[in-house]
């Protein structure tokens, strides 16, 4: 295991007493795709919106390139190159596509004071338009969000965590509800991301023909503790990865 | 007719199209045959029953001056604008008054507050402004040569008059006096805190917010206080609620409520719960008689014959209507005095003039070089809940402006 | 102020703060009520409070009407006119943008036209007094002096409370309401029909302000202005956590004895900036008040 | 077809001094006042959904700053007025500090209980703001030259008024006015996108109280006697009523809706009697029917390209 992007050690967090993940790690290599399974509420997306800080752990650490992010607010994570998707969208509606892209490209607009003045930044307006191309959203640019159907909120979502420009992004979810000709698609834009551009991925997600066409590694988590991790292949044999998916009886006879 | 013009005139700012200001004639507001004045009163909103009826009772004194052949052959002609008693507004109708309707003479202002507002433009201006029955007391000090005002009254003597009465007819030693926290109250307090000085008698202050609705704090405080009388400068729902208060709490002292209380006596009888609560109760009073008296029944037919609808509603005529016509006697005279091709100064000088008996109010119009408050005389009545008898004598304040 | 005369003025201070605090207790749960069933804020309840009172004064003393037939006259006048305003404008309101601002501007708006409607009948100018149903010659509780007539406000804003708490807790009606206030979506899926349902709450709100209003005129006095009360109200409901019920009540209290003993031991001239002072407080160290609910993390 | 628009407002805004009355000159100075007023709340609401409800107080207190700078120690009109903006800031970001660790109805009762203690303190502190009485200031002066009339503060109210929709439009477009707008949609996800939304919103209610305050200032330059009675919840409500009315979230909205409603409750004092019935019967069928604002209704009404 060379230098890993970003190591999680013994992660655990708790509601109110309901220990919702228990002393979980996990270590992603950079320029892999490593998926994070589990059926549901075996604390995939609490683990998830931890590593995106958005909750605060109980105990354990988050190591992003050596330095330690466990502290760090959820708004610092944009600027260190960390981008996240929302399970069940959170684009800004009232806003156009193009708009909400800008927004995604909030950190890079930064730069001088011009770049922050400009409603259209010259040298940001390029790199977006590029992933406006390659998402398939450019004939809606001056669409709101919230007119666009499902599968092209969707798109947006991953398209505006796309304009931060990650080094690591945490994608929620991004193939539920999406029809099979879009998840092909997405299969190719995410395989072409880690492997030609080495963009690391961490994926939670339920489509298993998506997780096991496109992740290096794949982690299996069940009520809170990791229960199994591996090539797509080793994991998809592994006994209790299916008892925890399919109950127990079936695994004996099976 | 007059409400569509209007509204044309402001239309056409909305439609940006930029009508032409009218050409100015050889003196604002004369012609040939009429002499324009501006009016403006609260005619809408919570304070609609201080200006109202007044200036209709000053507008009704100006149409029986028309019939009688005008002044020096000219009509007057009355322009008039509601001020919603506050002072943006206050403000926003003289403007237009002076600049829009290009008046001779402003006559308005009922909400002492807000007419202050107008102090400084009607200076610049060099417009006359003669209110209605504001006491206004803080446009007439210092004295300006363009503002005449408190024809009802003048708030420094409101608060005096009822000191000097409490002490000299009473023989109070100690006062409890309740006021307000608005411009009234700080000008009638500063004139009782003279006279309580000058009479040596001690006062018991609360000021009390004019929208209170719990007096049980202000009067437990005044009755600690253990005063001889409870003097209650305040607006009529508050002064009704301390003098339930104190008839239930068993205060027997004399009880003093000023002019600006005594919205209607009838209901008033009726909000303290009963005649039991005014057993030792006087009201001030700044009238030359009891409301609807012999000496001024002749101004409650005029309205009843100027204006027959409003008078057959209920609430009409409204208690300070009479307080109108003083102020509508003075600009007659000084108009009159000051000859056929009348000029604001000409008609300046002679509203400098005057001192002549209304025949409205208790004491006198009386103006001076130096003095712009017209009337500082209130009588008392002692009232029990069905007569009223007059005590003798006028009551004022010593208090003196000091330039 | 030696000791004897605190003692008094604090007894004093709490038996009045109790008296006129059940009144902006009735208000302030009038307003959580709407508040909790539809996310609006109603900045009409001074006004609806004040109408009621008028109306009631109208068919009493215009009318002669006895009193066993004015009040439900009147409760029943202030179901209807809320209920329909509900149904008429705000449903209209809600189905056009949805925002919450909007919702409190039309209920400005209802306001400013009460206001109109009944400054134009003329009786809103002079302070007008409501017949006192209770006599109002005074008892002593311990160095306190009360009339008869605020015990009985007291009590009956008591009943009210306890009744309103009854239907929302053991009714069908009730229920309905609750959950209509934490989720319209499933609400709707469960048969309940969301539009009865604000229109119920709106008009029962209507009934408790005009009942506060009923008990309180003869004390405070009318006129057209006399909605102001309702700032004590939003004052109380927001100390009270603004979405609980029992919080309203308390908050009712809270802001009525403060008023007193402000008034009392500080002056007269604070008694004004009592409450707001008490808000800022509240939600300061406990932003969603006493008994609000503690904030739900939003689900990502 | 908005250039068509600009350029009508231009030539007005340059005619009417020439043209009209006094009256009609105070008439401008006020609604210009204003809508630098409603800029101020545009940008709270209309941009970060932050629900302040203390408008009044931050205009008060630039107005009083603004007054007492320049008539106590005489300083020049512009300094006094950004003296008067940046105090009403300042008191700004300390009230956000606390008020915006709350959300949505708790931010605007808060803020509300603010906006009334502010306007009892003007009321009551005697000593500074005359209290009661009100206060009378020194006429604005610049070079020497003191702004008495209404045409005299007209160009510069014009001039500020100007300015400061200029101002609105920078932020607006800027990575700001983004940042504001990406925080009212869903603060989860601007912080995602690496906006700090608790400043982002410290920063809009600070803007937006320096706005007031600058309104503020411009009415010294017209009106030197200032009375706490205008500057209550009143106040705040009516500027509320202009910004949703014109249109929330459009800059043209904002100013639209001071112009055109500031005129239709000056027009509404020719008809005493109706006018509070007439006012909340616009309030209630424009939020019926026009719940996006007047710009709104009218550009769908007329399909001409839509406003700011």
């Amino acid at each position: 295991m060379a230098n890993p992007l970003l190591s999680v050690e013994n992660l655990t967090i708790s509601f109110g007493g309901i220990v919702a993940v228990r002393d979980f790690s996990i270590a992603v290599e950079p320029g892999t795709i490593h998926a994070l399974i589990g059926p549901n509420g075996a604390g995939k997306s609490t683990t998830f919106n931890c590593i995106s800080r958005l909750y605060k752990p109980n105990a354990g650490r988050i190591i992003f390139d050596g330095q330690e992010i466990t502290h760090l607010p959820s708004s610092a994570m944009a600027g260190l190159g960390i981008a996240r998707s929302f399970q069940n969208l959170e684009l800004f509606n009232e806003l156009t596509v193009l708009e909400n892209m800008l927004i995604g490209a909030h950190v890079h607009c930064g730069g001088s004071f011009g770049d922050r003045l400009a409603a259209h930044p010259p040298a940001v307006m390029r790199e977006i338009d590029a992933i406006i191309e390659r998402t398939g959203l450019a004939p809606y640019r001056e669409t709101k969000a919230r007119n666009l159907d499902f599968g092209h909120q969707k798109l947006l979502e991953l398209a505006r965590a796309l304009a931060i420009k990650p080094r690591l992004l945490l994608l929620d979810e991004p193939a539920a509800g999406l029809r099979n000709r879009e998840i092909a698609a997405l299969d190719t834009l995410l395989t072409d991301l880690a492997r030609k551009e080495g963009l690391t991925i961490i994926i939670v997600e339920h489509v298993m023909a998506l997780v096991m066409s496109i992740s290096d590694r794949v982690t299996v988590l069940n009520f809170g503790t990791k229960i199994a991790e591996g090539t797509p292949a080793e994991v998809k044999g592994n006994t209790a990865v299916i008892e925890a998916y399919l109950g127990k009886e079936v695994a004996l006879h099976g | 007719m007059q409400l569509s013009r209007r509204l044309l005139t402001l239309a056409g700012l909305c439609l940006a199209a930029s009508g032409l200001s009218p050409v100015k004639a050889q003196e604002a507001g004369i012609t040939a045959n009429s002499i324009k004045i501006g009016m403006f009163a609260p005619l809408s909103g919570a304070n609609f029953a201080y200006g109202f009826d007044v200036a209709n009772a000053a507008k009704m004194y100006f149409d029986k001056i028309n019939k009688d052949g005008g002044i020096h052959g000219r009509k007057i002609e009355v322009v008039l604008e509601d001020d919603r008693c506050n002072a943006n507004d206050l403000v926003a109708a003289v403007k237009k008054l002076v600049e829009q309707d290009q008046v001779f003479l402003l006559h308005g202002g009922s909400c002492s507050a807000a007419v202050v507002a107008a102090k400084e433009y009607v200076v610049r201006q060099k417009v006359p402004l003669v209110m209605l029955n504001a006491s206004g007391d803080g446009a007439l000090y210092p004295p300006t040569d363009y503002i005449f005002g408190a024809f009802s009254i003048s708030q420094y003597a409101v608060g005096g008059a009822m000191v000097d009465f409490a002490a000299k007819n009473l023989g109070a030693k100690k006062i409890a006096y309740v006021n307000h926290d608005d411009a009234y109250g700080a000008w009638n307090l500063e004139a009782s805190k003279f006279d309580a000085e000058a009479l040596k008698v001690d006062l018991a202050v609360e000021s009390v917010s004019p929208t209170i609705t719990d007096v049980t704090a202000p009067f437990l405080k005044l009755r600690a206080a253990n005063a001889d009388a409870l003097v209650i400068v305040t607006y009529a729902r508050p002064a009704a609620l301390l003098i339930k208060k104190a008839a239930e709490m068993g205060f027997n002292k004399p009880i003093i409520l000023s002019v600006t209380g005594t919205a209607n006596l009838a209901q008033l009888a009726q909000n303290v719960g009963g005649p039991d609560a005014l057993k030792n109760f006087y009201i001030q009073e700044v009238l030359s008689d009891l409301p609807g008296g012999p000496k001024i029944k002749w101004v409650y037919d005029m309205y009843k014959a100027a204006y027959p609808e409003l008078s057959a509603k209920a609430e009409h005529p409204q208690t300070y209507m009479p307080y109108g016509i003083p102020s509508a006697m003075s600009i007659v005279k000084a108009l009159q005095a000051a000859g056929p091709n009348v000029t604001r100064e000409k008609f300046l000088e002679e509203m400098k003039k005057l001192n002549f008996d209304s025949g409205v109010m208790a004491g006198p119009v009386v103006f001076s070089a130096t003095e712009r408050a017209a009337n500082k005389a209130t009588v008392f009545i002692k009232y029990d809940g069905t007569n009223q008898t007059m005590v003798p004598g006028v009551f004022t304040s010593r208090w003196k402006y000091k330039g | 102020m030696d000791l004897e005369l605190a003692i008094l003025f604090l007894q004093q201070g709490l038996v009045s703060g109790l008296v006129i605090g059940s009144v902006y207790a009735l208000l302030a749960l009038s307003i959580v009520m709407i508040f909790k069933t539809s996310e609006v804020p109603n900045f009409a309840a001074g006004e609806v409070f004040m109408a009621a009172a008028y109306c009631a004064l109208f068919l009493m003393v215009f009318r002669a009407l006895p009193v066993w037939l004015a009040i439900p006259l009147t409760l029943a006048t202030s179901f209807l006119v809320a209920a329909l305003f509900r149904r008429g404008v705000l449903t209209q309101v809600a189905k056009a943008s949805g925002s919450p601002v909007n919702l409190v501007i039309a209920t400005l708006g209802l306001s400013y036209v009460l206001k109109g409607l009944v400054r134009r009948t003329g009786y809103g100018d002079t302070p007008r007094s409501f017949p006192a149903l209770v006599s109002t010659d005074s008892v002593m509780i311990g160095q306190a002096s009360l009339t008869r007539l605020d015990m009985a406000i007291f009590v009956a804003a008591v009943v009210v409370m306890a009744a309103v708490f009854w239907l929302f807790a053991y009714t069908k009606v009730g229920r309905s309401m609750r959950a209509v206030g934490m989720n319209p979506k499933a609400a709707r899926l469960m048969g309940v029909n969301i539009e009865r349902v604000h229109m119920l709450v709106w008009g029962l709100s209507a009934v408790i302000s005009a009942i506060a209003a009923l008990l309180i005129a003869p004390k405070i006095l009318m006129t057209a202005e006399m909605g102001s009360v309702v700032t004590m109200a939003f004052a109380a409901a927001i100390v009270g956590g603004f979405t609980s019920l029992p919080g309203a009540v308390v908050g009712g209290f809270v802001i009525g004895i403060v008023e007193n003993l402000v008034g009392l031991f500080i002056s007269s001239r604070a008694i004004v900036v009592a409450p707001f002072l008490v808000i800022m407080l509240v939600l300061i160290f406990r932003p969603q008040g006493l008994f609000g609910g503690r904030f739900a993390i939003k689900k990502v | 077809m908005r250039i068509f628009g600009l350029l009508l407002a231009a030539i007005v805004l340059i005619a009417l001094p020439f043209f009209t009355t006094g009256y009609v000159i105070y008439l401008a100075n006020i609604l210009l006042t204003f809508t630098v007023l409603c800029l101020g709340l545009h940008i709270v609401i209309g941009e970060a959904g932050q629900f302040s409800l203390a408008h009044a107080a931050f205009y008060g207190i630039g107005i009083y700053v603004t007054g007492i700078a320049g008539t106590k120690y005489g300083l020049p009109f512009p300094v006094t007025m950004l003296i008067g903006g940046v105090a009403a800031a300042a008191v700004g970001f300390v009230i956000g500090v606390i008020a915006l660790r709350m959300r949505d109805i708790y931010l605007a009762l808060a803020t509300f209980a603010f906006g009334e203690a502010m306007q009892w303190l003007f009321q009551n502190w005697d000593a500074v703001t005359g209290g009661p009485n009100g206060l009378r200031i020194a006429p604005a002066h610049l070079f020497g030259h003191e702004f008495v009339t209404d045409k005299d503060a007209y160009p510069v109210v014009v001039l500020f008024a100007l300015l400061m929709i200029g101002l609105t439009i920078l932020i607006s477009r800027a990575r700001l006015g983004r940042a504001l707008r990406a925080v009212r949609e869903s603060e989860v996800a601007a912080q995602a996108m690496g906006i700090p939304v608790q400043r982002a919103k410290l920063l809009a209610f600070g803007l937006s109280a320096f706005f007031a305050g600058i309104a503020g200032g411009m009415f010294t330059l017209f009106s030197t006697f200032i009375h706490p009675e205008s500057l209550g919840f009143s106040t705040t409500m009516l500027a509320l009523t202009m910004v949703v009315v014109g249109g929330l979230g459009s800059i043209g909205g904002a100013v639209g809706g001071a112009i055109v409603f500031g005129l239709i409750s000056e027009l509404l004092r020719q008809a005493p009697s109706f006018q509070e019935i007439a006012y909340g019967l616009i309030l209630i069928i424009f939020m019926m029917y026009a719940p996006k604002g007047l710009f709104a209704f009218l550009a769908d009404k007329f399909g001409r390209a839509r406003h700011g």
